[in-house]
Protein backbone atom coordinates (compact mmCIF):
# COMPACT_ATOMS: atom_id res chain seq x y z
CA UNK A 1 0.00 0.00 0.00
CA UNK A 2 0.94 3.60 -0.83
CA UNK A 3 0.08 6.47 1.42
CA UNK A 4 -0.96 9.17 -1.25
CA UNK A 5 -1.77 13.37 0.30
CA UNK A 6 -3.05 16.10 -1.46
CA UNK A 7 -2.66 19.47 -1.11
CA UNK A 8 -4.53 22.85 -2.18
CA UNK A 9 -6.45 22.59 -5.19
CA UNK A 10 -5.87 19.14 -5.85
CA UNK A 11 -7.00 18.26 -2.47
CA UNK A 12 -10.31 20.08 -2.92
CA UNK A 13 -10.58 18.85 -6.67
CA UNK A 14 -10.36 14.97 -5.79
CA UNK A 15 -11.81 15.46 -2.59
CA UNK A 16 -10.19 13.68 -0.21
CA UNK A 17 -6.59 15.01 1.58
CA UNK A 18 -5.22 11.63 1.13
CA UNK A 19 -5.68 8.02 0.64
CA UNK A 20 -4.31 4.60 0.90
CA UNK A 21 -3.65 3.00 -2.70
CA UNK A 22 -2.20 -0.25 -3.92
CA UNK A 23 -0.74 0.55 -7.15
CA UNK A 24 -0.65 -1.78 -9.83
CA UNK A 25 3.12 -3.05 -10.73
CA UNK A 26 2.84 -1.14 -14.17
CA UNK A 27 2.99 2.25 -12.72
CA UNK A 28 7.23 2.46 -12.70
CA UNK A 29 7.29 6.85 -12.40
CA UNK A 30 5.91 9.88 -11.26
CA UNK A 31 4.48 10.34 -14.55
CA UNK A 32 2.60 7.03 -15.11
CA UNK A 33 0.81 7.55 -11.18
CA UNK A 34 -0.12 10.70 -12.61
CA UNK A 35 -1.70 9.65 -15.83
CA UNK A 36 -3.29 6.56 -14.13
CA UNK A 37 -4.54 8.44 -10.85
CA UNK A 38 -6.36 10.60 -13.78
CA UNK A 39 -8.24 7.46 -15.12
CA UNK A 40 -9.79 7.00 -11.07
CA UNK A 41 -12.60 9.64 -11.74
CA UNK A 42 -13.56 13.11 -12.32
CA UNK A 43 -12.62 14.59 -9.53
CA UNK A 44 -8.72 13.49 -10.20
CA UNK A 45 -9.78 14.09 -14.02
CA UNK A 46 -10.05 17.75 -13.07
CA UNK A 47 -7.17 18.07 -10.86
CA UNK A 48 -4.49 16.14 -12.66
CA UNK A 49 -6.11 17.83 -15.80
CA UNK A 50 -2.80 19.23 -17.11
CA UNK A 51 -0.04 17.01 -15.18
CA UNK A 52 2.93 19.26 -16.14
CA UNK A 53 1.60 21.71 -13.49
CA UNK A 54 1.79 19.10 -10.75
CA UNK A 55 4.58 19.02 -8.34
CA UNK A 56 5.14 16.22 -6.87
CA UNK A 57 7.16 14.69 -3.69
CA UNK A 58 8.24 10.94 -2.68
CA UNK A 59 8.38 10.66 1.26
CA UNK A 60 8.77 13.91 1.66
CA UNK A 61 11.54 15.56 -1.40
CA UNK A 62 10.68 16.91 -3.95
CA UNK A 63 11.30 14.59 -7.16
CA UNK A 64 10.48 15.18 -11.23
CA UNK A 65 7.93 13.38 -12.82
CA UNK A 66 10.71 10.92 -14.84
CA UNK A 67 11.61 9.64 -10.86
CA UNK A 68 10.75 5.75 -9.85
CA UNK A 69 8.15 5.66 -7.13
CA UNK A 70 9.21 2.21 -6.67
CA UNK A 71 10.11 1.82 -2.46
CA UNK A 72 7.76 5.11 -2.35
CA UNK A 73 5.86 5.38 1.35
CA UNK A 74 4.66 8.91 1.06
CA UNK A 75 3.73 10.52 -2.06
CA UNK A 76 1.95 14.19 -2.25
CA UNK A 77 0.78 15.84 -5.20
CA UNK A 78 0.08 19.42 -5.17
CA UNK A 79 0.23 22.67 -6.98
CA UNK A 80 3.23 25.32 -7.29
CA UNK A 81 4.19 26.56 -4.03
CA UNK A 82 3.20 29.97 -3.09
CA UNK A 83 4.60 30.36 0.72
CA UNK A 84 7.12 33.07 1.88
CA UNK B 1 33.60 33.70 21.81
CA UNK B 2 31.43 30.91 20.10
CA UNK B 3 32.26 28.85 17.39
CA UNK B 4 31.60 25.89 15.20
CA UNK B 5 28.64 24.78 13.00
CA UNK B 6 25.78 27.00 12.92
CA UNK B 7 22.22 25.29 13.36
CA UNK B 8 19.15 27.64 11.57
CA UNK B 9 16.14 27.62 14.11
CA UNK B 10 13.18 26.60 11.95
CA UNK B 11 9.69 26.94 13.45
CA UNK B 12 6.39 26.44 11.17
CA UNK B 13 3.13 27.33 13.27
CA UNK B 14 0.41 29.31 13.34
CA UNK B 15 1.14 32.06 16.11
CA UNK B 16 2.98 35.61 15.68
CA UNK B 17 6.53 36.27 16.16
CA UNK B 18 8.37 39.00 18.03
CA UNK B 19 10.70 39.92 15.68
CA UNK B 20 12.67 41.84 18.18
CA UNK B 21 13.49 38.75 20.61
CA UNK B 22 14.03 36.77 17.37
CA UNK B 23 16.92 38.99 16.32
CA UNK B 24 17.67 39.30 20.18
CA UNK B 25 18.54 35.46 19.76
CA UNK B 26 20.59 36.08 17.85
CA UNK B 27 22.85 38.87 18.45
CA UNK B 28 22.91 37.19 22.32
CA UNK B 29 24.60 34.15 20.65
CA UNK B 30 27.84 34.57 22.11
CA UNK B 31 29.42 34.81 18.96
CA UNK B 32 31.27 38.05 16.92
CA UNK B 33 27.97 39.60 15.17
CA UNK B 34 28.19 42.39 12.65
CA UNK B 35 25.24 42.31 10.65
CA UNK B 36 21.67 41.07 11.17
CA UNK B 37 19.29 41.34 7.90
CA UNK B 38 15.42 40.80 8.76
CA UNK B 39 12.65 39.80 6.27
CA UNK B 40 9.10 39.81 7.44
CA UNK B 41 6.54 39.27 4.73
CA UNK B 42 3.22 40.36 5.67
CA UNK B 43 -0.14 39.90 4.23
CA UNK B 44 -1.09 42.68 1.93
CA UNK B 45 -4.72 44.03 2.53
CA UNK B 46 -4.70 44.25 -1.18
CA UNK B 47 -6.66 47.75 -1.23
CA UNK B 48 -8.77 46.34 1.42
CA UNK B 49 -10.07 43.28 -1.03
CA UNK B 50 -8.68 40.75 0.60
CA UNK B 51 -10.53 39.34 3.96
CA UNK B 52 -7.89 36.56 4.79
CA UNK B 53 -5.38 34.57 3.53
CA UNK B 54 -5.14 30.91 4.58
CA UNK B 55 -1.99 29.18 4.59
CA UNK B 56 -2.14 25.38 4.09
CA UNK B 57 1.07 23.69 4.38
CA UNK B 58 2.67 19.69 4.33
CA UNK B 59 3.01 18.94 7.75
CA UNK B 60 6.55 17.65 7.90
CA UNK B 61 7.67 18.12 4.94
CA UNK B 62 7.77 21.84 5.70
CA UNK B 63 9.82 22.20 7.97
CA UNK B 64 12.23 19.44 6.70
CA UNK B 65 11.70 21.32 3.37
CA UNK B 66 13.05 24.98 5.24
CA UNK B 67 15.83 23.04 6.91
CA UNK B 68 17.67 22.09 4.20
CA UNK B 69 16.97 25.67 2.23
CA UNK B 70 18.73 27.27 5.39
CA UNK B 71 21.24 24.11 5.79
CA UNK B 72 22.44 24.65 2.39
CA UNK B 73 21.99 28.84 2.49
CA UNK B 74 24.79 28.05 6.09
CA UNK B 75 26.99 25.80 4.01
CA UNK B 76 26.99 28.76 1.48
CA UNK B 77 27.58 32.48 3.69
CA UNK B 78 29.59 32.33 6.72
CA UNK B 79 26.38 33.09 9.25
CA UNK B 80 26.55 33.69 12.67
CA UNK B 81 22.68 32.57 12.79
CA UNK B 82 19.80 32.53 11.04
CA UNK B 83 16.57 31.75 11.91
CA UNK B 84 12.95 31.06 9.90
CA UNK B 85 9.90 31.27 11.13
CA UNK B 86 6.68 30.45 8.57
CA UNK B 87 2.74 31.11 9.94
CA UNK B 88 -0.03 28.57 8.96
CA UNK B 89 -3.49 29.17 8.76
CA UNK B 90 -5.75 32.55 8.71
CA UNK B 91 -4.06 34.98 8.49
CA UNK B 92 -5.33 39.08 8.37
CA UNK B 93 -4.31 41.77 6.31
CA UNK B 94 -0.67 43.57 8.15
CA UNK B 95 -0.31 40.38 9.93
CA UNK B 96 3.07 38.70 9.74
CA UNK B 97 3.49 35.71 7.10
CA UNK B 98 7.30 34.70 7.46
CA UNK B 99 10.11 35.84 9.39
CA UNK B 100 14.05 35.14 7.99
CA UNK B 101 16.77 36.63 10.13
CA UNK B 102 20.19 36.46 9.04
CA UNK B 103 23.09 37.24 11.66
CA UNK B 104 27.16 37.76 10.39
CA UNK B 105 30.21 39.11 10.73
CA UNK B 106 29.70 40.61 7.65
CA UNK B 107 26.79 42.76 6.11
CA UNK B 108 27.10 41.13 2.50
CA UNK B 109 26.86 37.27 4.06
CA UNK B 110 23.57 38.56 6.23
CA UNK B 111 22.16 40.39 2.97
CA UNK B 112 22.58 37.47 0.68
CA UNK B 113 21.52 34.61 3.04
CA UNK B 114 18.10 36.47 3.53
CA UNK B 115 17.50 36.75 -0.05
CA UNK B 116 18.63 33.03 -0.49
CA UNK B 117 16.40 32.06 1.93
CA UNK B 118 13.32 33.64 0.89
CA UNK B 119 13.72 32.93 -3.11
CA UNK B 120 14.11 28.94 -2.54
CA UNK B 121 10.88 29.25 0.77
CA UNK B 122 8.94 31.16 -2.19
CA UNK B 123 9.46 28.05 -4.98
CA UNK B 124 10.39 25.32 -3.00
CA UNK B 125 8.29 24.91 0.41
CA UNK B 126 5.35 23.00 0.50
CA UNK B 127 3.15 25.99 1.29
CA UNK B 128 -0.13 27.95 -0.59
CA UNK B 129 -2.41 30.47 0.00
CA UNK B 130 -5.98 31.00 -0.75
CA UNK B 131 -7.68 34.21 -0.61
CA UNK B 132 -10.17 34.82 1.33
CA UNK B 133 -12.31 38.06 -0.37
CA UNK B 134 -13.90 40.79 1.35
CA UNK B 135 -16.97 40.85 -0.47
CA UNK B 136 -17.08 37.00 0.85
CA UNK B 137 -17.16 35.90 -2.63
CA UNK B 138 -15.37 32.33 -3.56
CA UNK B 139 -11.81 32.40 -2.73
CA UNK B 140 -9.06 31.68 -5.28
CA UNK B 141 -5.85 30.11 -4.78
CA UNK B 142 -3.13 32.54 -5.39
CA UNK B 143 -1.19 31.36 -8.80
CA UNK B 144 2.64 31.26 -8.23
CA UNK B 145 4.76 33.80 -9.77
CA UNK B 146 7.17 32.82 -12.87
CA UNK B 147 9.30 35.54 -11.01
CA UNK B 148 9.44 33.59 -8.36
CA UNK B 149 10.64 30.78 -9.94
CA UNK B 150 13.32 32.60 -12.28
CA UNK B 151 14.35 34.45 -8.71
CA UNK B 152 16.22 30.71 -8.03
CA UNK B 153 18.43 31.38 -11.27
CA UNK B 154 20.91 33.75 -9.94
CA UNK B 155 21.49 31.61 -7.19
CA UNK B 156 23.08 28.68 -9.79
CA UNK C 1 -4.53 53.86 1.52
CA UNK C 2 -2.27 56.35 1.52
CA UNK C 3 -0.36 57.00 -1.75
CA UNK C 4 1.84 59.53 -3.43
CA UNK C 5 5.80 60.47 -2.68
CA UNK C 6 7.51 58.70 0.40
CA UNK C 7 9.76 60.74 2.84
CA UNK C 8 12.24 58.55 3.99
CA UNK C 9 12.80 59.10 8.21
CA UNK C 10 16.68 60.04 8.82
CA UNK C 11 18.00 60.06 12.07
CA UNK C 12 22.03 60.66 13.51
CA UNK C 13 21.47 60.23 17.26
CA UNK C 14 23.50 59.40 20.45
CA UNK C 15 20.59 56.95 21.42
CA UNK C 16 19.83 53.40 20.42
CA UNK C 17 16.80 52.59 18.52
CA UNK C 18 14.00 50.36 18.56
CA UNK C 19 13.99 47.86 15.86
CA UNK C 20 10.62 46.48 16.60
CA UNK C 21 8.95 50.42 17.26
CA UNK C 22 10.82 51.49 13.55
CA UNK C 23 9.18 48.38 11.86
CA UNK C 24 6.23 48.95 13.70
CA UNK C 25 6.07 53.34 11.86
CA UNK C 26 6.15 51.42 8.03
CA UNK C 27 3.59 48.80 8.76
CA UNK C 28 1.28 51.37 9.57
CA UNK C 29 1.63 53.67 7.53
CA UNK C 30 -1.46 53.01 5.98
CA UNK C 31 0.36 51.84 2.72
CA UNK C 32 0.13 47.95 1.37
CA UNK C 33 3.05 46.78 2.73
CA UNK C 34 4.10 42.99 1.92
CA UNK C 35 7.74 42.93 2.92
CA UNK C 36 10.12 44.35 5.22
CA UNK C 37 13.60 44.55 5.13
CA UNK C 38 15.53 45.40 8.13
CA UNK C 39 19.55 45.97 8.60
CA UNK C 40 21.30 46.30 11.80
CA UNK C 41 24.95 47.08 11.68
CA UNK C 42 25.84 45.70 15.49
CA UNK C 43 29.71 46.85 16.22
CA UNK C 44 31.73 43.49 16.77
CA UNK C 45 33.58 42.75 19.53
CA UNK C 46 36.77 41.50 17.46
CA UNK C 47 37.31 38.46 20.13
CA UNK C 48 37.26 40.35 23.38
CA UNK C 49 39.83 43.15 22.14
CA UNK C 50 37.85 46.29 21.54
CA UNK C 51 36.29 48.04 24.20
CA UNK C 52 34.39 50.54 22.29
CA UNK C 53 34.12 52.47 18.55
CA UNK C 54 33.69 55.97 19.08
CA UNK C 55 31.84 57.05 16.06
CA UNK C 56 32.33 60.55 14.57
CA UNK C 57 30.50 62.40 12.35
CA UNK C 58 30.26 65.78 10.50
CA UNK C 59 27.23 67.19 11.53
CA UNK C 60 24.88 68.98 8.95
CA UNK C 61 26.24 66.75 6.40
CA UNK C 62 25.50 63.21 7.47
CA UNK C 63 21.98 64.32 7.75
CA UNK C 64 22.03 65.70 4.63
CA UNK C 65 24.23 62.62 2.87
CA UNK C 66 21.75 59.92 4.10
CA UNK C 67 18.88 61.84 3.19
CA UNK C 68 20.42 62.05 -0.62
CA UNK C 69 21.03 58.64 -1.10
CA UNK C 70 17.84 57.43 0.47
CA UNK C 71 15.89 60.60 -2.04
CA UNK C 72 17.98 58.30 -3.90
CA UNK C 73 16.74 54.35 -3.61
CA UNK C 74 12.82 55.84 -2.85
CA UNK C 75 13.17 56.88 -6.75
CA UNK C 76 15.09 53.76 -7.73
CA UNK C 77 12.92 51.42 -6.39
CA UNK C 78 8.92 51.40 -5.59
CA UNK C 79 8.91 51.19 -1.78
CA UNK C 80 5.93 52.43 0.76
CA UNK C 81 8.96 53.75 3.66
CA UNK C 82 12.49 53.46 4.35
CA UNK C 83 14.40 54.66 7.62
CA UNK C 84 17.67 55.21 8.11
CA UNK C 85 19.08 55.43 11.94
CA UNK C 86 23.23 55.90 12.33
CA UNK C 87 24.37 56.33 16.07
CA UNK C 88 27.39 58.64 16.69
CA UNK C 89 29.59 58.77 20.24
CA UNK C 90 31.36 56.01 21.85
CA UNK C 91 29.05 52.86 21.28
CA UNK C 92 29.98 49.67 23.03
CA UNK C 93 30.57 46.00 21.87
CA UNK C 94 27.12 44.34 20.82
CA UNK C 95 25.87 47.48 20.77
CA UNK C 96 24.04 48.74 17.83
CA UNK C 97 25.36 51.25 15.30
CA UNK C 98 23.11 51.80 12.18
CA UNK C 99 19.27 50.55 11.37
CA UNK C 100 18.12 50.48 7.84
CA UNK C 101 14.52 49.43 7.17
CA UNK C 102 12.88 49.13 3.70
CA UNK C 103 9.48 48.09 2.93
CA UNK C 104 7.55 47.33 -0.06
CA UNK C 105 5.22 45.54 -1.60
CA UNK C 106 7.13 43.14 -2.92
CA UNK C 107 11.10 41.57 -1.47
CA UNK C 108 12.93 42.23 -4.25
CA UNK C 109 12.67 46.35 -3.80
CA UNK C 110 12.68 45.69 -0.22
CA UNK C 111 15.88 43.96 -0.37
CA UNK C 112 17.91 45.63 -2.87
CA UNK C 113 16.68 49.24 -1.69
CA UNK C 114 18.47 47.98 1.85
CA UNK C 115 21.66 46.90 0.77
CA UNK C 116 22.05 50.00 -1.37
CA UNK C 117 21.41 52.04 1.70
CA UNK C 118 24.25 49.99 3.33
CA UNK C 119 26.34 49.90 0.44
CA UNK C 120 26.35 54.13 0.31
CA UNK C 121 26.45 54.99 3.54
CA UNK C 122 29.44 53.00 4.50
CA UNK C 123 31.20 54.59 1.16
CA UNK C 124 29.04 58.38 0.93
CA UNK C 125 28.37 59.02 4.64
CA UNK C 126 30.53 61.26 6.90
CA UNK C 127 30.72 59.21 9.96
CA UNK C 128 34.47 57.45 10.67
CA UNK C 129 35.39 55.05 13.63
CA UNK C 130 37.81 54.91 15.70
CA UNK C 131 38.64 51.92 17.73
CA UNK C 132 39.03 51.90 21.64
CA UNK C 133 41.16 48.89 22.21
CA UNK C 134 40.38 46.75 25.56
CA UNK C 135 44.52 46.75 26.82
CA UNK C 136 43.92 50.10 26.98
CA UNK C 137 46.26 50.92 24.04
CA UNK C 138 46.35 53.58 21.65
CA UNK C 139 43.07 53.72 19.67
CA UNK C 140 43.60 53.59 15.91
CA UNK C 141 41.50 54.97 13.06
CA UNK C 142 39.50 51.93 11.07
CA UNK C 143 40.85 52.22 7.43
CA UNK C 144 38.02 52.18 4.95
CA UNK C 145 37.88 48.70 2.92
CA UNK C 146 38.27 48.79 -0.78
CA UNK C 147 35.64 46.10 -1.10
CA UNK C 148 33.09 48.79 0.43
CA UNK C 149 34.14 51.04 -2.39
CA UNK C 150 33.77 48.42 -5.45
CA UNK C 151 30.38 47.60 -3.58
CA UNK C 152 28.92 50.66 -5.15
CA UNK C 153 29.79 49.44 -8.82
CA UNK C 154 26.87 46.53 -8.65
CA UNK C 155 24.22 49.98 -8.80
CA UNK C 156 25.75 51.88 -11.76
CA UNK D 1 37.17 84.38 4.53
CA UNK D 2 36.24 80.49 4.12
CA UNK D 3 35.33 78.03 7.11
CA UNK D 4 37.87 75.07 7.24
CA UNK D 5 36.58 71.92 9.07
CA UNK D 6 38.68 68.70 9.90
CA UNK D 7 37.63 65.04 10.61
CA UNK D 8 38.67 61.91 11.76
CA UNK D 9 42.83 61.71 11.50
CA UNK D 10 42.77 65.02 9.37
CA UNK D 11 41.49 66.55 12.40
CA UNK D 12 43.90 65.18 14.92
CA UNK D 13 47.16 65.84 12.63
CA UNK D 14 46.20 69.24 12.02
CA UNK D 15 45.32 69.60 15.81
CA UNK D 16 42.20 71.56 15.81
CA UNK D 17 38.82 70.86 14.50
CA UNK D 18 38.28 74.20 11.85
CA UNK D 19 39.59 77.58 11.63
CA UNK D 20 38.41 80.75 9.68
CA UNK D 21 41.26 81.79 6.37
CA UNK D 22 41.53 84.08 4.09
CA UNK D 23 42.77 82.38 1.45
CA UNK D 24 44.89 83.66 -1.12
CA UNK D 25 43.60 84.16 -5.03
CA UNK D 26 45.74 81.69 -6.95
CA UNK D 27 44.36 78.86 -4.79
CA UNK D 28 41.72 77.95 -7.54
CA UNK D 29 40.92 73.97 -7.29
CA UNK D 30 40.30 71.42 -4.20
CA UNK D 31 44.15 69.96 -5.24
CA UNK D 32 45.49 73.95 -5.10
CA UNK D 33 44.04 73.98 -1.29
CA UNK D 34 45.68 70.74 -0.54
CA UNK D 35 49.17 72.07 -1.43
CA UNK D 36 48.91 75.10 0.10
CA UNK D 37 47.83 74.03 2.82
CA UNK D 38 50.41 71.15 3.42
CA UNK D 39 52.86 74.15 3.49
CA UNK D 40 51.51 75.65 6.76
CA UNK D 41 53.58 73.70 9.01
CA UNK D 42 53.79 70.20 10.48
CA UNK D 43 50.71 69.12 11.61
CA UNK D 44 49.25 69.93 7.93
CA UNK D 45 51.93 68.49 6.11
CA UNK D 46 51.13 64.99 8.33
CA UNK D 47 47.82 65.27 7.77
CA UNK D 48 47.74 65.82 4.15
CA UNK D 49 51.10 63.86 3.26
CA UNK D 50 49.16 61.92 0.75
CA UNK D 51 46.74 64.23 -0.68
CA UNK D 52 44.95 61.35 -2.84
CA UNK D 53 43.73 59.54 0.06
CA UNK D 54 41.94 62.86 1.35
CA UNK D 55 38.33 63.49 0.93
CA UNK D 56 36.77 66.58 0.67
CA UNK D 57 33.43 68.48 0.83
CA UNK D 58 32.08 72.02 -0.19
CA UNK D 59 29.58 73.61 1.31
CA UNK D 60 28.43 69.89 2.91
CA UNK D 61 28.53 68.10 -1.08
CA UNK D 62 31.24 65.62 -1.92
CA UNK D 63 33.71 66.90 -4.53
CA UNK D 64 36.68 65.65 -6.35
CA UNK D 65 39.83 67.69 -6.01
CA UNK D 66 39.52 69.17 -9.44
CA UNK D 67 36.31 70.89 -8.48
CA UNK D 68 36.72 75.16 -8.24
CA UNK D 69 36.31 76.57 -4.78
CA UNK D 70 35.08 79.64 -5.98
CA UNK D 71 31.97 80.75 -3.69
CA UNK D 72 32.45 77.87 -0.93
CA UNK D 73 31.58 78.97 2.39
CA UNK D 74 32.79 75.51 4.41
CA UNK D 75 35.28 72.89 2.92
CA UNK D 76 35.63 69.76 5.05
CA UNK D 77 39.24 67.61 4.63
CA UNK D 78 38.42 64.29 5.82
CA UNK D 79 39.54 60.67 5.43
CA UNK D 80 37.52 58.18 3.59
CA UNK D 81 34.59 57.23 5.47
CA UNK D 82 33.89 54.44 7.65
CA UNK D 83 30.60 54.62 8.82
CA UNK D 84 27.68 52.04 8.37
Amino acid sequence: MTRLVYFAWVRERIGKAEEEIDLPDIIETVADLLGWLKRRGDGYENALQYPDVIRVAIDQEHVDHRESIAGAREIALFPPMTGG
Amino acid sequence: MVTGAVVPLVSVRLEDFDLAAEVRKLTGSGRDVGAVVTFSGICRDESGTLAALELEHYPGMAEAEIARIAEEAVRRWPLTGLTVIHRVGRIAPRENIVLVVAASAHRQAAFEAAAFLMDYLKSKAPFWKKEHRADGSAGAWVDAKETDAAALDQWG
